[in-house]
């Protein structure tokens, strides 16, 4: 049984991964908190859903098309919620309040526009389980796994090793001084918060895949888990937000099947409390140096 | 007397030796220049003594305590002020309040005290502004009082800091580079400055690389390089020194 | 400082005919928001049909249409609301039971029905006078499910997953008390928190561990869905029970063989003869396009029961509550109703298996 | 090269510039000098694109700039070593003198730059591998001069490049501003030591509260005793 | 001004108001009371915390606890919910020693959610979601509040009392030691200021009074469940805050007035009103940034001129440490 639940837990863990790795693209640029991700993560399932069913597009063209568009929502978001305020220099928790009314927006505008009800995701392919001594693991499951990882390293390798990576660093450690170098900020953060989201949306829809369902609500539970696994992980780098999620997940999937269901998810904060208890920039994140 | 005594301080970072087994001492009264190339380690030094950092090994007495590895806080609170390199005065607050904030660890009005305005809290509320504009007045700020700070030009943030440094009676002042940014008439009224608070019996311990400066005022001179003392004395003998000119004063000083 | 809701639409303009309005309160936006339109279509169907057979004694019936977002502040706050306004006789709502909960003390003080289609929490009816419900607290439907599990599925080990709701908690009581006295064993209790847990994964893990008979849910239909669709990625192959609050076709669309076999009681069938059922069943697709299910149909219910207290009682808030209590054997699309002394109703319950993807009647 | 004509510029509602109107030939080092908060920096951000002139036209080799951003600027050749050093804090010294040379296209020069760079502040080339954050204040300044420098501008702007640096340093830097200038580069300098800096400028402005009161040759106002009264400290 | 509004708000209820325009006032003079604790820990000391509903929620559950087991009246249950929240404060203020920006706010976030998770599993305590029905209402010096009226009394002495205290704590050593944490934590530490204290402190304080606007809604209300102290509650708190402007007390108030009648202004709008509070949120923050009273702290002659919105340090301080 403890296999089984650590399998399941690392699918869970994937999925927080998959979802906190766009939160910590974001903060790591912006160093902004980005509430509107959970509704971003559903905005993008939705889409995807009503792509198939409704416009009876195949599925691959539909993940792609909703990737764009999703992506360039998240690019919205940006220019019409976070630059303005970007430019008049203000506080960043007036970009958080600003991202969380986008949240309620969209949350209560898809639930105008498709319905409140829980919706079946259809199973797109059916990939099998497969079975070892007694426990299960389904393929898909491991399309999530490696999904994560692959988005983890590629991105990474963006960061690392690409021009444009570099902008993004140089964009996020000091804005005036990226524009001194050439660097055209805007144009980095509108691409940092369509990669966000795009990255959001294939969360979205591989959960939604995976558990067969989606519903408004469906990212509100994994936005705060997500944003969790990133500070758990160090928030803003990609490697802990995999590791954040992937802990948070195994750790939620051990309380409720050995503690108490009720309390998953307050275990899992408590943990994470206590984690940031003893490293108080996360497991990846590197403690600031004190100079003046 | 001794007021402040550094012994074989050394501070390791990673590979890094920033300051290198350094003696200082600063005698009561006096006032004392810590110079040296860029990187050397003075402040550093400086963020040793004020318990930013501890120290690898060492050990610092100050007014006949031993201070290493103590908090800012419990610095501060000893007789210690200091001011930044980079300015970090609070932004988003009066000037006024900028400098009562020094006064910190000279008032005690607490919590309710302050909720029920008792009479000690009037009293010692008035006798703090009172002060503070005082202070202000004598950097020429009190006509700012009310202004934010960061709306403050760049020479007055620099008066500023040291004012709110001032404010907490310190008997030991550390200024980490007070000339920078100053142009050289400014730079005069900061030497007249730091005499007069001398004069109020405050020693002052001073990082600067303006030497005109430095030289006009210092009574004793040390200089760093690579993180180790390599020379101390009156100004006129660091002036000639051999090394000092070499690593840092170059021929034109 | 308050703007007046529009959908009041106020005709005392024409001057001719005279209305009356009855409140509809219940969920229309936030993570409810499916359950406020059932209640919004089921009563507006009553409405139309009472109105078109010339109203109230001529009168005209209006509804206010209020959302509460199932938020007892906002709740309360409505309730304020309706009770001040002089053209509300009676309310249909609230939907859940902490939103019913938390407005009934206004509704009593000022002495307005507040008459909700789906309170079930044991309190409620205990708050005051003016709360009615027209759901079977689970003191009822409990033991009826329980002797299906335990006779007719042959479930003698079983195990339980509820919503950490109080509707929840009182329904698996109920249940495994009931259970228990039929000589069956809870062999596991599991809880979840509705609208937030996704992956049941793990209880299911454990609950497999214990090999039940049985699976009985306290859930709604989007939970089940996805219980019953992680049951069958992991392999396991339990038998499931719920309660009336499966009896949805949503649950189906939603999880489609993953729920085959699936038994329930409900209240209210489609399939059911009566030709009371056929009409509304009807009229609903006419109106709306879509099938109606058990909310829509309780509130379409509760609504004829507050529409016919008032054409006994008059436009008296007091006199609707005192006529509605008397009220008996109510022809409603969910059964015979009646209230007992505490205002609470007991229906017949029917009940179901889910075969070849429809609900059918097990006899 | 450079004509600023009546350039007004504000932060929010404070008017920081009152209409300037200067001018910068090719291969001139033109120093600005003014107390504190007179609107050196303001100038120069301003040139940089890093404010938008309200009113006012600037033109960099006839092209009309005010109303470009400061990415499309810097392509132009104009580089600004700003105010408060602005290293990227948690990048390392290599990274921030790469992102120096961000936009340029010559990938095979570089090393050169590099090299030169290394050359004359020997410092950095030892702390290549720190991060920009933890080096001390004058290395910081060396970083952000040597980042300027990686662009290889047509224009190269200084504000105060030898803040905080060590005597020794400040007659390096000025040596190195007459080397560039006469490899060609044209120099925008902001000095607080105005004496150095007009001893190598060839013309400098006077600016007092966002105004030009003054513009002569640097030689012309190293004599001027209002000049050595006001910005000299003699 | 003060004392206009002051007047205006006791002889207002005189005024005739129906209780539905009461209910609200007594609303919005609870959400005044939270606002203004929050103010304390997020707008003066810059410690972001998303969990504040959890103070609110541990004032309102002492009461409900205290008063239906125990027979308590609101004059006991009251101070007692005020103390049993501050006590979570302090315990929640000392996490916040070392914890900076995201990871502080996870931390408030993550015990808001521990709270009603709490809650709502500890059947024996709470009787988790079947909630807390039949608290007493409020009685004062033997007499118990039918009305609105009284009610609406009660709350604004309370909000009052929570706004002098605020009031004389900000403008005041410990304030302006707040302050100062606010604006550069390194900086105060040279001040001599003992910033953890401090922040315990802050917490320690907002929480107590978090704590009595629950105690107040608990028995005002009759009923609560863990429903009532959801993450949105501490958004609602937050954003009252902020709105407002960060720091000032005036703000917190207008604040207040503002998100708790919004929604009932836009009732008419049914399905589209979360739609349109949504916008409505994001407009007024990107209409007025730094908050519609941001920068009036409701100092002495409300001094300190509003100018070009919060600057770079401010950011700074809240999120996280200079690291130059
Ligand atoms: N946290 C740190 N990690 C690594 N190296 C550091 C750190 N802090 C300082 N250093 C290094 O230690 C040396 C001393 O720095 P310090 O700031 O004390 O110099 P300084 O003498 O004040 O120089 P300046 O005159 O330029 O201000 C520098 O070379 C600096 O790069
Ligand atoms: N970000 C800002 N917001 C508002 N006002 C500003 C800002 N930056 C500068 N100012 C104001 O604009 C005016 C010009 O400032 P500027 O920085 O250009 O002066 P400067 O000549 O460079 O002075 P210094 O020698 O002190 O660097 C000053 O009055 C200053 O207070
Ligand atoms: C729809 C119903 C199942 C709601 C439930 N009866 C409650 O009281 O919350
Ligand atoms: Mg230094
Ligand atoms: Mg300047």
């Amino acid at each position: 049984m403890l296999l089984q639940q650590m399998i399941n837990g690392f699918t869970l863990g994937s999925a927080y991964a998959l979802t906190a790795i766009g939160y910590t693209m974001v903060f790591g640029i912006l160093e902004l908190v980005n509430f509107s991700h959970g509704a971003v993560y559903m905005f993008g399932a939705f889409i995807c859903l009503i792509l198939i069913t409704t416009f009876k597009i195949n599925f691959l063209m539909a993940f792609l098309l909703s990737l764009v568009i999703t992506g360039i929502l998240g690019m919205l978001v940006d220019k019409i919620c976070l630059y303005p305020l970007r430019m008049k220099n203000a506080p960043k928790v007036t970009s958080l309040i600003s991202t969380i009314g986008v949240s309620i927006f969209l949350q209560n505008l898809v639930m105008l526009l498709w319905g409140s009800e829980t919706k079946n995701f259809p199973m797109v392919f059916n990939l099998g389980t497969l079975n070892i001594k007694g426990f299960k693991l389904s393929y898909f499951q491991l399309v999530i796994m490696g999904t994560c990882i692959v988005l983890m390293i590629g991105l990474t390798l963006i960061i690392q090793r690409t021009k444009l990576g570099k902008a993004m660093r140089a964009t996020a450690q000091n804005m005036e001084a990226a524009k001194l170098m050439g660097i055209h900020v805007d144009q980095v953060i509108s691409f940092t918060f369509f990669l966000g989201a795009a990255l959001a949306a294939v969360a979205g829809i591989m959960i939604g895949m995976y558990y067969q369902t989606v519903d408004p609500m469906m990212g509100f539970m994994t936005g705060l888990k997500a944003f969790a696994a990133a500070v758990l992980g160090g928030i803003g780098v990609l490697p802990g937000a995999v590791i954040g999620g992937l802990l948070i997940g195994v750790l939620e999937t051990l309380a409720a099947g050995y503690i108490h269901a009720g309390y998953r998810d307050a275990i899992a904060f408590a943990i994470l409390i206590g984690v940031l208890l003893v490293r108080p920039v996360g497991l990846l994140g590197k403690p600031v140096q004190k100079k003046v | 007397m001794m007021l402040l005594e550094a012994k074989n301080i050394t501070k390791q970072f990673g590979g890094l030796r920033a300051v290198d087994q350094v003696d200082l001492s600063v005698m009561k009264g006096e006032i004392v220049s810590l110079i040296g190339p860029n990187g050397a380690g003075k402040t550093t030094f400086f963020n040793l003594l004020t318990g930013l950092y501890s120290p690898t090994f060492g050990s610092i007495t100050f007014d006949g305590k031993q201070i290493e590895g103590q908090s800012p806080e419990r610095v501060t609170s000893l007789g210690m002020a200091r001011t930044f390199q980079n300015i970090r005065l609070f932004s988003n607050m009066s000037v006024l309040e900028n400098v009562m904030l020094g006064m910190h660890v000279k008032t005690k009005n607490g919590i309710l005290n302050s909720i029920f305005r008792t009479k000690t809290f009037h009293d010692e509320e008035r006798k703090s502004k009172d002060k503070a504009i005082e202070l202000l007045a004598t950097v020429g700020l009190e006509d700012k009082c009310e202004e934010y700070a960061k709306n403050l030009s760049y020479g007055e943030q620099r008066k500023l800091e040291i004012v709110r440094a001032l404010a907490s009676q310190p008997k030991l002042l550390l200024l980490d580079e007070p000339a920078a940014g100053m142009n050289p008439q400014e730079t005069l009224d900061l030497n007249q400055y730091i005499s007069q608070i001398r004069q109020q019996g405050i020693t002052i311990l001073l990082i600067e690389h303006d030497m005109k400066l430095v030289m006009n005022i210092s009574d004793r001179i040390y200089v760093l390089d690579h993180g180790a003392k390599i020379a101390e004395g009156i100004p006129s003998q660091i002036r000639n020194n051999r090394s000092v000119i070499e690593a840092y004063l170059g021929k034109g000083a | 400082a308050c703007s007046q809701p529009t959908s009041s639409t106020n005709n005392e303009k024409d001057g001719v005919k005279e209305s009356i309005t009855i409140a509809v309160t219940g969920p229309l936006s936030g993570d409810y928001a499916q359950y406020g339109e059932a209640f919004r279509k089921g009563t507006a169907l009553k409405v139309k049909e009472i109105n078109a057979n010339g109203g109230i004694d001529g009168k005209e019936v209006k509804i206010l249409l209020m959302d509460d977002k199932n938020d007892p502040k906002e709740a309360a706050n409505v309730a304020q609301r309706l009770v001040e306004d002089k053209r509300v006789v009676g309310v249909v709502g609230h939907f859940s039971s902490t939103a019913s909960l938390a407005t009934a003390p206004i509704y009593q003080k000022a002495g307005l029905v507040e008459f909700s289609p789906t309170a079930s929490h044991p309190d409620f009816t205990k708050q005051g006078t003016y709360m009615f419900r027209n759901i079977n607290t689970q003191a009822i439907e409990g033991p009826i499910v329980a002797d299906m599990v335990v006779n007719k599925m042959q479930g003698k080990k079983i195990a339980v997953i509820y919503i950490n709701n109080d509707w929840g908690i009182t329904a698996k009581d109920n249940f495994t008390n009931a259970a228990k006295e039929l000589g069956a064993e809870i062999v596991a209790e599991e809880t979840f928190i509705g609208g937030q847990t996704k992956d049941f994964t793990p209880t299911l893990t454990k609950i497999n561990e214990k090999k039940p008979d049985v699976l009985f849910l306290a859930a709604f239909y989007s939970e089940t869905g996805m219980i019953a669709q992680q049951m069958k990625q992991l392999g396991y192959n339990i038998p499931m029970a719920g309660l009336s609050s499966l009896f949805n076709e949503e649950l189906i669309k939603l999880a489609g063989d993953a729920v085959e076999g699936l038994y329930l009681s409900t209240n209210f069938f489609p399939g059911d003869t009566n030709p009371l059922v056929q009409d509304f069943i009807t009229n609903f697709k006419v109106e709306y396009n879509s099938e109606p299910d058990q909310f829509a149909a309780v509130a379409y219910d509760t609504m004829g029961m507050m529409i016919e207290a008032i054409q006994t009682a008059g436009t008296d808030r007091a006199a609707i509550r005192d006529a509605l209590a008397q009220m008996k054997d109510y022809p409603g699309v969910t059964g015979n109703t009646t209230f007992n002394e505490n205002r609470d109703v007991v229906k017949s319950l029917k009940v179901l298996q889910i075969r070849d993807g429809k609900f059918t009647v097990v006899e | 090269m450079l004509v600023l004509s009546n350039v007004h510029a504000f932060y929010g509602n404070i008017q920081a510039l009152k209409g300037i109107s200067l001018e910068i030939k090719e291969k001139e080092i033109v120093t600005l000098i003014g107390s504190n908060g007179a609107g050196k920096t303001t100038t120069l951000k301003t040139i940089a694109g890093l404010l938008r002139p309200k009113t006012g036209s600037i033109q960099f080799n006839g092209e009309e700039i005010g109303n470009k951003s400061a990415p499309e600027i810097v392509k132009l050749g104009i580089s600004l070593s700003p105010e408060g050093r602005q290293v990227f804090p948690r990048m390392t010294v290599l990274e921030n003198l790469e992102m120096g040379a961000f936009s340029r296209k010559d990938k095979a020069e570089m090393n050169g730059s590099f090299e030169r760079i290394y050359a004359l502040f020997p410092r950095l080339y030892e702390r290549k591998h720190q991060a920009a954050g933890t080096l001390s204040g004058g290395e910081q300044q060396m970083l952000a001069i040597g980042r300027a420098l990686m662009s290889k501008p047509k224009l190269l702007m200084l504000d105060e490049p030898s803040l905080g640096l060590a005597p020794l340093l400040v007659e390096t830097i000025f040596q190195l501003i007459r080397e560039i200038n006469e490899q060609g580069t044209t120099i925008l300098l902001i000095e607080q030591n105005a004496r150095m800096a007009l001893m190598i400028a060839h013309r400098c402005y006077v600016l007092e509260t966002g105004k030009i009161v003054l513009a002569d040759d640097a030689k012309h106002l190293l004599e001027s005793d209002a000049v050595k009264k006001a910005y000299l400290g003699e | 001004m003060i004392t206009i509004l002051g007047l205006a708000l006791l002889v207002l209820p005189l005024a005739g108001l129906s209780s539905f325009a009461l209910r609200m006032f007594i609303m919005v003079g609870i959400y005044i009371i939270l606002g203004l604790s929050l103010n304390l820990i997020t707008g003066f000391t810059g410690q972001l915390s998303l969990g504040h509903a959890a103070f609110y929620a541990i004032g309102a559950y002492t009461s409900a606890i205290l008063s239906t087991r125990y027979g308590l009246g609101f004059g006991i249950t009251a101070p007692l919910s005020g103390l049993a929240a501050a006590f979570f404060g302090l315990l929640l203020g000392i996490p916040t020693l070392k914890l900076q920006g995201a990871y502080l706010a996870i931390v408030t976030l993550g015990f808001g959610e521990i709270v009603r998770i709490t809650a709502l599993n500890w059947m024996n305590l709470t009787r988790g979601p079947m909630g807390i029905p039949g608290i007493p209402s409020v009685s004062l010096f033997g007499y118990e509040l039918q009305s609105n009226i009284g009610y609406y009394y009660v709350i604004y002495g309370l909000a009052a009392v929570t706004l002098l205290v605020v009031f004389r704590i900000v403008n005041s050593r410990i304030g302006r030691a707040l302050m100062a944490i606010r604006e550069d934590e390194l900086a105060a530490q040279y001040m001599g200021v003992y910033t953890t204290n401090y922040k315990v402190l802050a917490f320690t304080i907002g929480a107590f009074f978090a704590g009595i606007a629950g105690s107040f809604y608990a028995h005002y209300v009759s009923y609560i469940d863990p429903q009532s102290f959801t993450f949105d509650e501490s958004i609602q708190i937050l954003s009252i805050v902020i709105l407002g402007g960060m720091g000032s007390i005036p703000g917190t108030i207008l604040g207040a007035s503002i998100l708790v009648t919004a929604p009932e202004m836009l009732r008419s709008l049914q399905d589209y009103r979360m739609v349109i509070y949504g916008l409505i949120l994001i407009l007024m923050m990107l209409i007025r940034p730094q908050g519609l009273l941001g920068g009036v702290r409701f100092g002495k002659g409300g001094k300190a001129k509003n100018d070009a919105s919060g600057s770079k340090e401010y950011n700074q301080a809240i999120w996280r440490a200079k690291s130059s």
